[in-house]
């Protein structure tokens, strides 16, 4: 026939477990243990409570400025749905997910009060830095993925990133890489409707970010990401295909960044106040809670229990990073870890520098 | 004449020459609604509308791309990247064609476009936000590549970097965007890309500098004269390609000594050439090292560290006792 | 509905109007008059025998490297589905749409012969020179499209690639702001099933180039790119579908290079003779001469009085490129068209190099 | 010994490491079943098979962040660019990346990858296959850059590049790939990474050059001994980053004179990077200005211009001999 349609193998679905309500779809409830699920929320709560604290740092000077995640705390749903073995690529706004993997809060905290410290990272974590360039984070994990793979490992590489990174060229290779290669990549895109000030609809002209994985006759699927379960059921599915040699699956996590691009930003110069508000309606936190309320296993006692108890751990993180920052950390410092072994042009440029901070004294 | 700092010159010299000229088009991340993340771009669409102040998907190669095809159309376009750190993204785009769609084409077609980016260290900000890698522009044989000092200095430069008709690179100094204010006339006033100038006379010893640094700079010369009775010549560079060497060698000449002060870490720093210059060209005037006092050779570390990395009056001061000492 | 197949507004199309025996569906014919189907027949055989030439040329080394057109003729048929007023960003395998446009041979030869001269074009062509850099130049299309909006021009930009640029993120986000911006750009794929030694199956993992428009939700058609009557069918609808606000395409020509990447390469190398002597059975010069022989548009005595005429155009053209070679080349013209002035030091080397050419006479 | 040309010495070294350290992996362009384009990984699929050469899709930003991926695993990649011309659309996965997460992880992960790339002119190309831009490389911190000069260095350096542990720019000049022979022995062979070496002993001037331009300057110090009685001391840097300066000042402080020789033009070049470590370390040395012969500040123009651009044996013995007259 000299005209026809091309039929093409994947469509895209959609997948909500959880709703607004707290009420969970039964046939698609992922049935976790009663542990994760408290787990889970624990996790949300930390999160939330750990941002809303280190703004009032931020607005007092003590932190600079850094990305909140207020209203993206579903985002642990898919971190938990991986295994310790699993790497991780994230952006600049997985603080949660970092956060579950182990990274430590003073770590965050110095990081974010301007010490390079902060990027000390416990041992196997097998979770990358922070990356700030948008979209530039997605080929790491297509090449660790392949690692992986080369070592007969059964483990996964997700990569988190935003609804603006899927506009940089970047996205696109590391998608087409995986997909060739066929190799076990999770791409957990976080679209939370706005990059700074530009909101989704005019970073793409497609209706969904999930249907650019047919470009590459890749899986794909848009999640309610507000939605921990449907969150963690997604990751939990594609990184199965993944160990299973199924190749790289695109996830779209429909959320909302509830609060300010970074503290340098002010939103109401760019997006409604209602807005906002329609969205809060589907805080990710809320809903849970409410399910778990209904499940019956939390009440008032023991969310006002799990509320000190965070509570106490920030406090000692806020202590830890406190001491360490009152240390007077070396200026010289800087010149370590920039290759193995010091240069010896790097060697005599940090000879000046201790003089000079000596002369100072 | 209103006093203005540095967001607001810039400011004005888009909104002037969006006026006189409707080729002049903007395109950028946050551009527009938001008025630029550091508002140089503040009230642009309101005032000219969405087909001329364009905020664009995330994408930097593609803002350069689309500005070179739009220059090459006959449009002006400024394309801003919002930080420095980030316009490596687009490094091929401007190396492959818009230094090059000129000689490529033999003069048929040019590529009069501006590339804005705020550079530099001093705000206390994240990773990739403090970096001055203006080497890698002023390289590249085909661009252009300016870097202001002061508000009136900043307007007048971007206006002279919007009508020429090759591809500039205009980096901003970030950590000076709102410290300090200037007179700024309202009628136009521009610039010659490929001029330096004296920004400080003096006969012992000539610092060079430009962008964010030259406020240390004339700091230490300042206090040099008070308290050490030294007269450093201070000359800002204000375009590092074209190199306009004929000012600070003839100034070498007068002093036979030297430093070079830029925040960019100092191996294959922009201060290399400088010397190399006064060394074709002055030799024999040169009665000490020329020294370069500028940022080390690793990444700039953090904000905590950050002052200890940036060439501050305290350094220069040292180089420059040091070279007059020698 | 808590999982639900997402639909998507487009799907991909396959075009072809003209069978390999020059037989034409004639509910898709775009009945062209019969002037211009044989104007688009010598444009072919020409750019034939001038690759075949230039092919000479290099084998005698009177040209440096250059790549072969061979198999790829039927490109023709975009450039002549476009107006005068429409521009062109062309990648280094459209030297016959280059042709069609007003290039002249002795600048081709010129240009593949080491002279910088070879970059000359005559004026209003609205052509750019060849981009060398894969992928690169897609977005200068997009650029020029916003400038002819802008300027309420009823033209498009059309820009070519290979399917190789398919792979670079420069493609994906031309793509993504054309379809942004609702642009008027024609994206021109000559998948011609190798990207140097990788076949198109290693390229990417999708079924087709074309469907690759869904992750922009943009018109995305494939083509029978042998077949010029569904080039030029395919392009004229892109084309008219931008001058009326509807936005780019993405057109898919399916061809093959029957001849070596370029000529440094050796197609033996990689691939075998079988697969060429399959699609030599597809060459879209012998399908399109049996259909204006069966037409009556063409016979023997024609065909042969239009190779003399070529024959001497080709000739032509090689006399003028001799003639302007051979007058001794100023090397100092290096220096020209960096800039629109000459900057200082650059003057500084030009007498220089003026010194030492004076010397060594 | 066998004797081997660039090409061979270089497929050499990538064997046996491959065949030493399963870590080794290569990707890039055509790097497989057609074994490179200038044929350096010839033979290399068919013994390793297609898990260690990697045959990828036409996207120089991914076959440079999958390597750091990979790096980061725990791999050697090798990756190539298939002319340097085309490895800027690498270059923000280099600078923001492979250059930083070593000091970013505070040297959890490091990213020991080797990025080969063949650069520079003479061999009659297209555009964007003749550049000389190795100093976007050199410039940034936490990157390595070497350019060997001949089969059996170019052997060494690469095996001690792939056993950095930090990434390695790795410029090959194709110029010289096949230009002469060298014995190569088959026994392991390594040549430290951050060192020059004396390619030619002279007491009348020292000569500072690299990668496919050592050639004309070796050839100019032997035309210049026998014609002129001029004694050059040739220095080959080898490694732009990091700098050994102590060879080439140590020289210079012997001969008071010093020609540095590259082909990249000269403006913010890695020539002026070297006299101004000269003019650091051993100015009151200096008996005549420092000459940089090198490529003009412009595109290297298509072939039939190109000798005219490259810095050849007349311009540089020109350069030593007004400089000795100085
Ligand atoms: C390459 C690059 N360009 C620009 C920026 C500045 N910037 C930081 S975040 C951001 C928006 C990112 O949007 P998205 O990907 O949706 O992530 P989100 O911030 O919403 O989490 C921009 C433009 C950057 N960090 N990197
Ligand atoms: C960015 C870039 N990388 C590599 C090359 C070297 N190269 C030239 S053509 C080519 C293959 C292009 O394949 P395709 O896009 O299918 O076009 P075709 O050659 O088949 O016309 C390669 C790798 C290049 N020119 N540009
Ligand atoms: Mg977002
Ligand atoms: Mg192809």
């Amino acid at each position: 026939m000299p005209i026809q349609e091309i039929d093409l193998p994947h469509r895209i679905t959609y997948l909500s477990i959880l709703d607004r309500e707290g009420q969970v779809d039964e046939a698609l409830d992922p049935r976790l243990s009663e542990e994760l699920l408290l787990k889970l929320y624990r996790a949300m709560v930390l999160a939330r409570r750990f941002d809303e604290r280190m703004l009032i740092l931020q607005r007092q000077g003590k932190i600079g400025t850094f990305a909140p995640v207020k209203g993206q705390e579903a985002q642990i749903g898919a971190a938990a749905a991986l295994e310790p073995n699993d790497w991780i690529t994230p952006s600049f706004r997985e603080t949660p997910v970092e956060m579950w993997r182990g990274k430590p809060m003073e770590n965050i905290l110095l990081y974010f009060s301007g010490y390079n410290e902060g990027g000390d990272m416990p041992e196997g974590l097998n979770l990358l830095p922070v990356s700030v360039p948008v979209g530039s984070q997605m080929s790491h994990a297509v090449g660790i993925a392949f690692g992986l793979r080369y070592r007969g490992q059964k483990s996964v590489a997700a990569t988190f990133f935003g609804d603006g990174a899927t506009s940089q060229g970047d996205f696109h290779e590391a998608m087409n890489f995986a997909s060739v290669y066929q190799l076990p990549v999770v791409f957990i895109c976080q679209n939370n409707h706005w990059a700074i000030s530009l909101p989704r609809s005019r970073q793409t002209n497609s209706a969904t970010l999930a249907q650019k994985a047919i470009a590459y006759d890749m899986q794909g699927i848009q999640v309610d990401g507000n939605d921990i379960l449907a969150v963690y059921s997604a990751v939990k599915e594609a990184a199965e295909r993944g160990r299973a040699g199924g190749g790289p699956t695109l996830i779209e996590m429909v959320t909302y960044r509830l609060s300010m691009h970074t503290t340098a930003d002010d939103p109401k110069k760019y997006r409604s106040e209602q807005e906002v508000a329609e969205w809060e309606s589907r805080d990710p936190i809320t809903r849970f809670e409410k399910y778990l309320t209904q499940r019956g296993m939390l009440d008032e006692q023991k969310i006002r229990s799990i509320t000190q108890e965070i509570k106490a751990e920030i406090s000692l993180a806020e202590q830890r990073w406190e001491e360490i920052a009152a240390k007077r950390i070396d200026p010289l410092d800087m010149f370590e870890h920039a290759y193995a072994e010091i240069t010896p042009t790097l060697h005599d440029q940090r000879e000046m520098l201790r003089k000079e901070l000596e002369e100072k004294k | 004449m209103p006093k203005m700092n540095m967001v607001q010159a810039l400011n004005m010299a888009l909104r002037q020459e969006m006026e006189k000229d409707d080729r002049v088009i903007l395109l950028g991340e946050d551009i527009g609604v938001d008025g630029g993340v550091f508002r140089v771009t503040d009230g642009l669409l309101d005032k000219f509308g969405p087909q001329r102040v364009l905020d664009t998907p995330l994408a930097e190669s593609t803002i350069a791309g689309c500005s070179i095809g739009m220059a090459v159309y006959g449009l002006r376009p400024v394309c801003e990247m919002q930080f420095s750190g980030f316009s490596y993204y687009a490094f091929h785009q401007m190396e492959a064609h818009a230094s090059r769609i000129r000689s490529r084409s033999r003069g048929r077609y040019g590529v009069p476009m501006v590339l804005r980016a705020p550079y530099g260290g001093g705000v206390r900000a994240l990773e990739h936000h403090s970096e001055s890698r203006e080497v890698y522009w002023a390289h590249t044989p085909g661009l252009k590549m300016v870097i202001p000092s002061t508000p009136r200095l900043a307007r007048a430069l971007l206006v002279s970097a919007i009508r020429d008709p090759d591809p500039v690179i205009f980096y901003e100094p970030k950590a000076i965007y709102r410290a300090f204010r200037e007179e700024v006339p309202e009628e136009e006033e521009t610039f010659p890309i490929g001029k330096s100038r004296v920004a400080r006379e003096g006969g012992n010893i000539t610092l060079i500098s430009y962008g964010a640094s030259l406020m240390p700079t004339l700091e230490a010369a300042s206090e040099l004269s008070e308290k050490d009775g030294v007269e450093c010549e201070v000359i800002d560079l204000l375009s590092l390609s074209p190199l306009d060497d004929k000012l600070f060698v003839e100034s070498v000449k007068k002093t036979g000594r030297a430093v070079v002060v830029h925040e960019a870490h100092a191996t294959y720093g922009a201060g290399a050439e400088i010397i190399a210059r006064i060394v074709e060209k002055a030799l024999l005037y040169l009665e000490a090292p020329v020294r370069r006092t500028t940022g080390f050779d690793v990444v700039i570390p953090l904000y905590q560290r950050e002052q200890d990395y940036l060439p501050g009056v305290a350094r220069i001061k040292r180089a420059v006792l040091e070279t007059l000492a020698f």
